[in-house]
C-alpha cells in the first residue's frame, strides 16, 4: 500500500510537532506534514502508465493523469508557503524576545 | 439577484487590497467602516431573498457544478452571514477608537477585511476544497491579528494557535483528499449524492473522524481547546470579539454542521448525535469551571466562549427540531453578547490600562455607558429573563427534557448558574466597590466605541423578539430546516440548478 | 561576497528573470504558470540581494515600489474577475475569445490571470524575504 | 519515497539545526522528483522553486543563532501516548484506505470531463492551468489572497514598535 508510506511520513511530522520542544523543529514538522499531504493528493490522481495532463501538438495523447489533484496541490503549496513564512517570522520575533527557540523556556502562558 | 453572492467575497477582498494600496489612516477608517456597513445591509437583504426565491445556487464562471465551483445560499448560510457581518460591523466601528493605541492601523483594517472575506466565503461556498482555502484565509489573517501587538505573550499565543490550527487544517485537507478519491468530485451536493447511495463504510467513518478533529480544533471543543484561552485574550479587543464571536462559529461549528449534516449525511445518526452531546456537555462544564478562577477579564471571557460553544453543540446534538432551534439561536445570541463583552473588556483596557480585575474598581461613575452595556451582556450570558441569552438557554433546556435527556438539562442549568456567579465577580470588581487611586483620570470612551457597544446592547435586549413567529419563520426556521433535511441537501441543490 | 560570486550573479540574474517571464507567459501551454514564474522572478531578485547585500538591490527594487505593486497585482486579478461580472453577468467568466490552442495569445483570460498572479507572488515573496533579512533585533527600542 | 522517509527521520532527529534544515531540503527535493515521476511537471517545478525559497527562509531563521540545548529530559509518558496515538491512527488509516479505489485507477468522474472538453472550452492546452485558472479560478483568487495575507502578516509581525505608549502611564 503506497498510501501507507505517505501516512508514515504524515506521522513523522506529527510526532515531531508533539515531541520536540524547539520552534524550528516544530516548523519543520509542519512542513513535513504538508509534504506528505501533497504527496497523498498527487498519488490519488495517478493513473498507471499515465501521461502528464498537457496536450501536445504533434502526438495524440491518451491516458492522462487526473488534473484536479494537481491543481489542488498547487493551491495547497502556496498556502503552505504562506503559513510557513508567517511562522518563521513569528519564530524570529520570539527569538528576539526570549533569546531561545526552546518552548520550555518560552512558556509564559498557562493553559 | 443571485449575482449579489460573489460580492460578499469580492467587496471586502477588493477593499482590503485598496486599503493596503493607499496607506492613509483616515481613508482606511472610513472605507473599512463603509465596507462592513454595506456588507451588513447586504446580509440583511439575503433574508428577504431567501424568503422569495428559496435556496439559491450561483455558478462561478458559469460552469455548472460539479465542473466549477458553486456558491449556495440557504437558511443556515443566511443565519451565519447575518451574524458574521453584524459582529464585523460593530467591531469595525469599535476599532476606529481602540486601534489608535497601535501602529499600522491601515494594515490592521486590511487584515480585518481579509478575515471577514474568509468567513463570508466559507459560509457561502458549496465546494469542499474551496471551504479549505477559505478556512486557511481566515486562519492566516487571524494568526497575524493575534500577534498584532508584537508583545512576547501575543507572539507566543499566536504561535501556539498557529501550530494547532495548522494541524487541524492538515487533517481537513487529508479528509478532503480521501473524500475526493472516494467520490471523485469536490462539489458538496455531488459528494452527498454519491455517498448517500454508497452507504456507511470504514472509509467514511475515518473521514468523519478527520473532519471532527480538524474542525474541532477550529471550534475549540474541549479536547482541542488549549489554544483558545491564550489566543483570544492576546488579540486586540475588536479582534477578540471577532474571534470569539464569529470565527470559532463560522470556521468550527458551521463547518461541522455543514459537513456532517449535509455532506456526509451523519446528521440523524444517533451515535453521532450522542458524541456531539457528550462533547457539548464536556466543553460546557470544563470551560465554565476554568473560567471561575480567572482574574484576567479577557481570559475569563475566553473560557466562557468554550463553555457557551458547548451549549450550542449540546442543543444541536439533541437532534430534535426544538433542540436545533435552541442551538442555532444560542449561536446567534452568543455572538452578540460575547462580542459585546469583549468590546467592554477592550474599553476597560483602553481606559484603565490593565486587564486584571483586582486592579479595577469603582468605574461605575466614570464609565456609565460601559457599565450599562456590560451589565446587559453579563445578564444575557448568564440567562436572566428579559435578555436574549435566557430564551435560547430556555429552549435548549426544554428541548433536553423533551428529548428525554434530563441529565443534560441538569448540567446546562448548573453551567448557567456558574456563569452567573463568575459574571457577578466581573461586575463587582470592575464597576462597584471603592474606586482606586489610579482611577481618577479615567474618562468615558470615545463616541464611536460607545456607539458600537450600545448597538450590540440593544440587540441583546431585544434579541428575544427573534422568537416571535414573524422573525422566526424567516430567519431561524429555514436554518433549522436545512439541518433537519440534511440528507436531502443534494436534491435541493440539484433542483436549483435546473 | 567575493568577486566571483558577484560576477556570476550578474551574468545569471538576467537569465533567471527571463526564464521566470517565459514560464509565466507560457503557463497555459506548457508546465508552469503565474505562481511558478512569480517565485522564479522573486528568486532572481533574492539572488541579487544575497550576492550584493541589501543596499544594492534596494536601488533596483525597493520596498516602496514592491508593496504597491503587490496590491496592484491583486487588484488586477479581482478586476479581471469583476470584468467577467460586468461583461457576461458572471463572476470569473472567461470572456475573451479562446483563440487557437498552442499559440501564445490563446485561452482567454488565463494568461492575463497568470500575469496578475505573477506580479503579486513575485513582489510578495520578495517583500517577505527583504523583511526577514532586514529585520535585526538590535534596532529595537 | 523511501529516500524521503529516511531524510524526514534524519530531519526530525538530528541535533544540529542547520543539518536538520538541509535534511528537510532533501525531503522537498525528493518530493519534487516524485512529482515528476507521477507525471505532474507543474508541481515538480513549483515544488522545486518553493523549496529553494523555504530553505533560504529557514536558513535565515536559524543561522547565526547560538542554539543552547536544554538538558535532555525525555518525557516517557508523553512519548508513549504520542506513539500510541500514531499507531492507532496508522491502523485506522490502513483500514480506511482499503475502501478507496486502488492506486493507479482513480474514478475520474469530473476529471474526465475536464480532460475531454478542457481544450475546447478554455483554449488552454495545459489542463492543470485550465483547471486552476478557469474552472476553479475562484480558488486561485483566494489562494493569492492567502499569500497576500501572509505578506501583510509578516510586515505586521516584524514591526519594530507595536503599540503607541501613553505618555501618562
Amino acid at each position: 500500500m503506497i498510501y501507507l508510506l505517505c501516512m508514515i511520513l504524515f506521522c513523522i511530522g506529527l510526532y515531531c510537532i508533539i515531541i520536540k520542544r524547539n520552534l524550528i523543529k516544530i516548523i519543520i514538522g509542519m512542513s513535513i506534514i504538508d509534504y506528505s499531504l501533497f504527496l497523498f493528493l498527487v498519488l490519488i490522481g495517478y493513473r498507471m502508465e499515465g501521461r502528464a495532463p498537457i496536450y501536445s501538438q504533434t502526438q495524440q495523447v491518451k491516458n492522462l493523469v487526473d488534473p484536479i489533484p494537481q491543481a489542488l496541490v498547487l493551491t495547497a503549496i502556496v498556502i503552505g508557503l504562506a503559513v510557513l513564512a508567517l511562522m518563521i517570522s513569528i519564530a524570529i520575533r520570539l527569538y528576539e524576545k526570549y533569546g531561545t527557540f526552546d518552548i520550555n523556556e518560552i512558556r509564559k502562558l498557562r493553559g | 439577484m443571485s449575482s449579489m453572492l460573489p460580492l460578499f467575497v469580492a467587496f471586502p477582498l477588493g477593499s482590503a487590497f485598496l486599503i493596503a494600496l493607499c496607506k492613509n489612516k483616515k481613508f482606511a477608517d472610513f472605507w473599512a467602516n463603509l465596507c462592513t456597513l454595506v456588507l451588513f445591509i447586504m446580509s440583511l437583504q439575503t433574508i428577504g431573498i431567501l424568503k422569495t426565491h428559496g435556496t439559491m445556487v450561483y455558478k462561478m464562471g458559469n460552469w455548472a457544478p460539479p465542473i466549477g465551483i458553486s456558491l449556495v445560499l440557504d437558511g443556515l448560510t443566511v443565519l451565519l452571514l447575518v451574524t458574521v457581518n453584524l459582529i464585523a460591523f460593530a467591531s469595525c466601528l469599535f476599532s476606529v477608537g481602540y486601534m489608535e493605541k497601535y501602529t499600522a492601523k491601515s494594515k490592521y483594517y486590511a487584515l480585518f477585511l481579509l478575515m471577514l472575506t474568509g468567513m463570508n466565503g466559507l459560509v457561502l461556498t458549496g465546494d469542499m476544497f474551496n471551504l479549505f482555502v477559505f478556512l486557511e484565509l481566515a486562519g492566516v489573517a487571524s494568526y497575524a491579528l493575534v500577534a498584532f501587538g508584537t508583545e512576547a505573550e501575543e507572539l507566543e499565543a499566536s504561535f501556539k494557535y498557529m501550530v494547532l490550527s495548522s494541524i487541524g487544517a492538515a487533517f481537513v485537507l487529508l479528509g478532503i483528499g480521501m473524500l475526493y478519491s472516494y467520490t471523485s468530485t469536490l462539489n458538496m451536493a455531488d459528494i452527498a449524492r454519491i455517498l448517500s447511495y454508497r452507504g456507511l463504510s470504514v472509509t467514511t467513518l475515518f473521514i468523519g473522524v478527520l473532519f471532527m478533529v480538524g474542525f474541532g480544533i477550529k471550534a475549540a471543543i474541549v479536547p482541542f481547546h488549549p489554544w483558545l484561552p491564550d489566543a483570544h485574550p492576546s488579540a486586540p479587543a475588536p479582534i477578540s470579539a471577532m474571534l470569539s464571536g464569529v470565527l470559532i462559529k463560522a470556521l468550527g461549528i458551521y463547518a461541522i454542521l455543514r459537513v456532517f449534516f449535509c455532506v456526509l449525511g451523519f446528521g440523524l445518526n444517533p451515535a453521532f448525535l450522542e458524541i456531539l452531546r457528550i462533547l457539548g456537555v464536556l466543553s460546557m462544564m470544563i470551560g465554565v469551571v476554568l473560567a471561575i478562577g480567572q482574574w484576567d477579564i479577557k481570559r475569563l471571557l475566553a473560557y466562557h466562549s468554550i463553555s457557551q460553544v458547548g451549549y450550542v453543540i449540546l442543543g444541536i446534538g439533541l437532534g430534535t427540531p426544538l433542540g436545533i432551534l435552541g442551538g442555532l439561536f444560542h449561536l446567534f445570541n452568543h455572538s452578540v453578547f460575547k462580542s459585546l463583552l469583549f468590546l467592554n473588556s477592550g474599553g476597560l483596557d483602553y481606559a484603565v490600562g490593565t486587564r486584571n480585575l483586582k486592579q479595577m474598581g469603582g468605574l461605575k461613575e466614570k464609565m456609565p455607558v460601559t457599565e450599562k452595556t456590560c451589565l446587559t451582556a453579563s445578564l444575557s450570558i448568564s440567562g436572566i429573563p428579559p435578555f436574549n441569552g435566557f430564551w435560547s438557554k430556555l429552549i435548549i433546556i426544554l428541548a433536553c427534557i423533551q428529548a428525554r435527556h434530563p441529565g443534560y438539562a441538569f448540567w446546562a442549568v448548573i453551567g448557567s448558574i456558574l456563569t452567573l456567579s463568575s459574571f457577578m465577580k466581573v461586575q463587582r470588581y470592575a464597576f462597584y466597590g471603592a474606586p482606586k487611586k489610579v482611577m481618577k483620570k479615567i474618562k468615558e470612551l470615545p463616541p464611536c466605541m460607545q456607539l458600537a457597544m450600545i448597538f450590540l446592547a440593544i440587540i441583546c435586549l431585544f434579541g428575544g423578539a427573534l422568537l416571535l413567529p414573524m422573525f422566526k419563520n424567516n430567519f431561524l426556521q429555514p436554518a433549522v430546516q436545512v439541518l433537519l433535511n440534511g440528507d436531502k441537501y443534494a436534491e435541493i441543490v440539484m433542483a436549483c440548478l435546473k | 561576497m567575493t568577486l566571483i560570486v558577484k560576477e556570476i550573479t550578474r551574468l545569471t540574474v538576467g537569465l533567471i528573470f527571463l526564464f521566470g517571464v517565459y514560464i509565466m507567459l507560457h503557463g497555459h501551454i506548457t508546465p508552469g504558470g503565474g505562481f511558478t514564474g512569480g517565485v522564479i522572478i522573486a528568486l532572481s531578485f533574492i539572488h541579487l540581494v544575497l550576492a550584493y547585500g541589501g543596499e544594492y538591490s534596494n536601488n533596483k527594487m525597493n520596498r516602496a515600489i514592491a508593496s504597491p505593486l503587490e496590491s496592484f497585482g491583486a487588484l488586477l486579478f479581482i478586476l479581471l474577475a469583476l470584468m467577467g461580472l460586468g461583461y457576461g453577468g458572471v463572476f470569473f467568466l472567461n470572456f475573451i475569445s479562446k483563440g487557437t490552442p498552442f499559440t501564445l495569445p490563446s485561452a482567454g483570460i488565463i494568461p492575463l490571470c497568470n500575469i496578475a498572479i505573477c506580479l503579486k507572488v513575485g513582489t510578495g515573496l520578495f517583500l517577505i524575504f527583504i523583511l526577514l533579512t532586514m529585520f535585526s533585533p538590535g534596532r529595537n527600542k | 519515497m523511501v529516500f524521503m522517509l529516511l531524510a524526514a527521520i534524519v530531519a526530525v532527529e538530528i541535533k544540529d539545526m542547520l543539518s536538520s534544515v538541509i535534511a528537510v531540503g532533501t525531503v522537498g527535493m525528493g518530493l519534487s522528483v516524485t512529482f515528476l515521476m507521477l507525471k505532474a511537471p507543474d508541481l515538480a517545478i513549483t515544488q522545486l522553486v518553493v523549496e529553494i525559497l523555504c530553505l533560504i527562509l529557514l536558513i535565515r531563521a536559524t543561522i547565526k543563532k547560538e542554539i543552547i540545548f536544554p538538558k535532555k529530559h525525555v518525557d516517557y509518558l508523553r512519548l508513549f501516548t504520542a506513539l500510541l496515538f500514531i499507531l492507532v491512527f496508522l491502523i485506522f488509516s490502513y483500514q480506511a484506505f482499503k475502501g478507496l479505489p486502488p492506486f493507479g485507477n482513480p474514478f475520474m468522474n469530473v476529471a474526465g470531463k475536464y480532460l475531454s472538453n478542457g481544450v475546447k472550452q478554455t483554449g488552454a492546452t495545459n489542463i492543470v492551468a485550465a483547471v486552476l485558472l478557469d474552472y476553479r479560478a475562484y480558488d486561485t483568487l483566494i489562494e493569492a489572497s492567502v499569500l497576500f495575507t501572509a505578506v501583510m502578516g509578516v510586515t505586521v509581525v516584524l514591526r519594530l514598535v507595536g503599540r503607541i505608549k501613553n505618555e501618562e502611564s
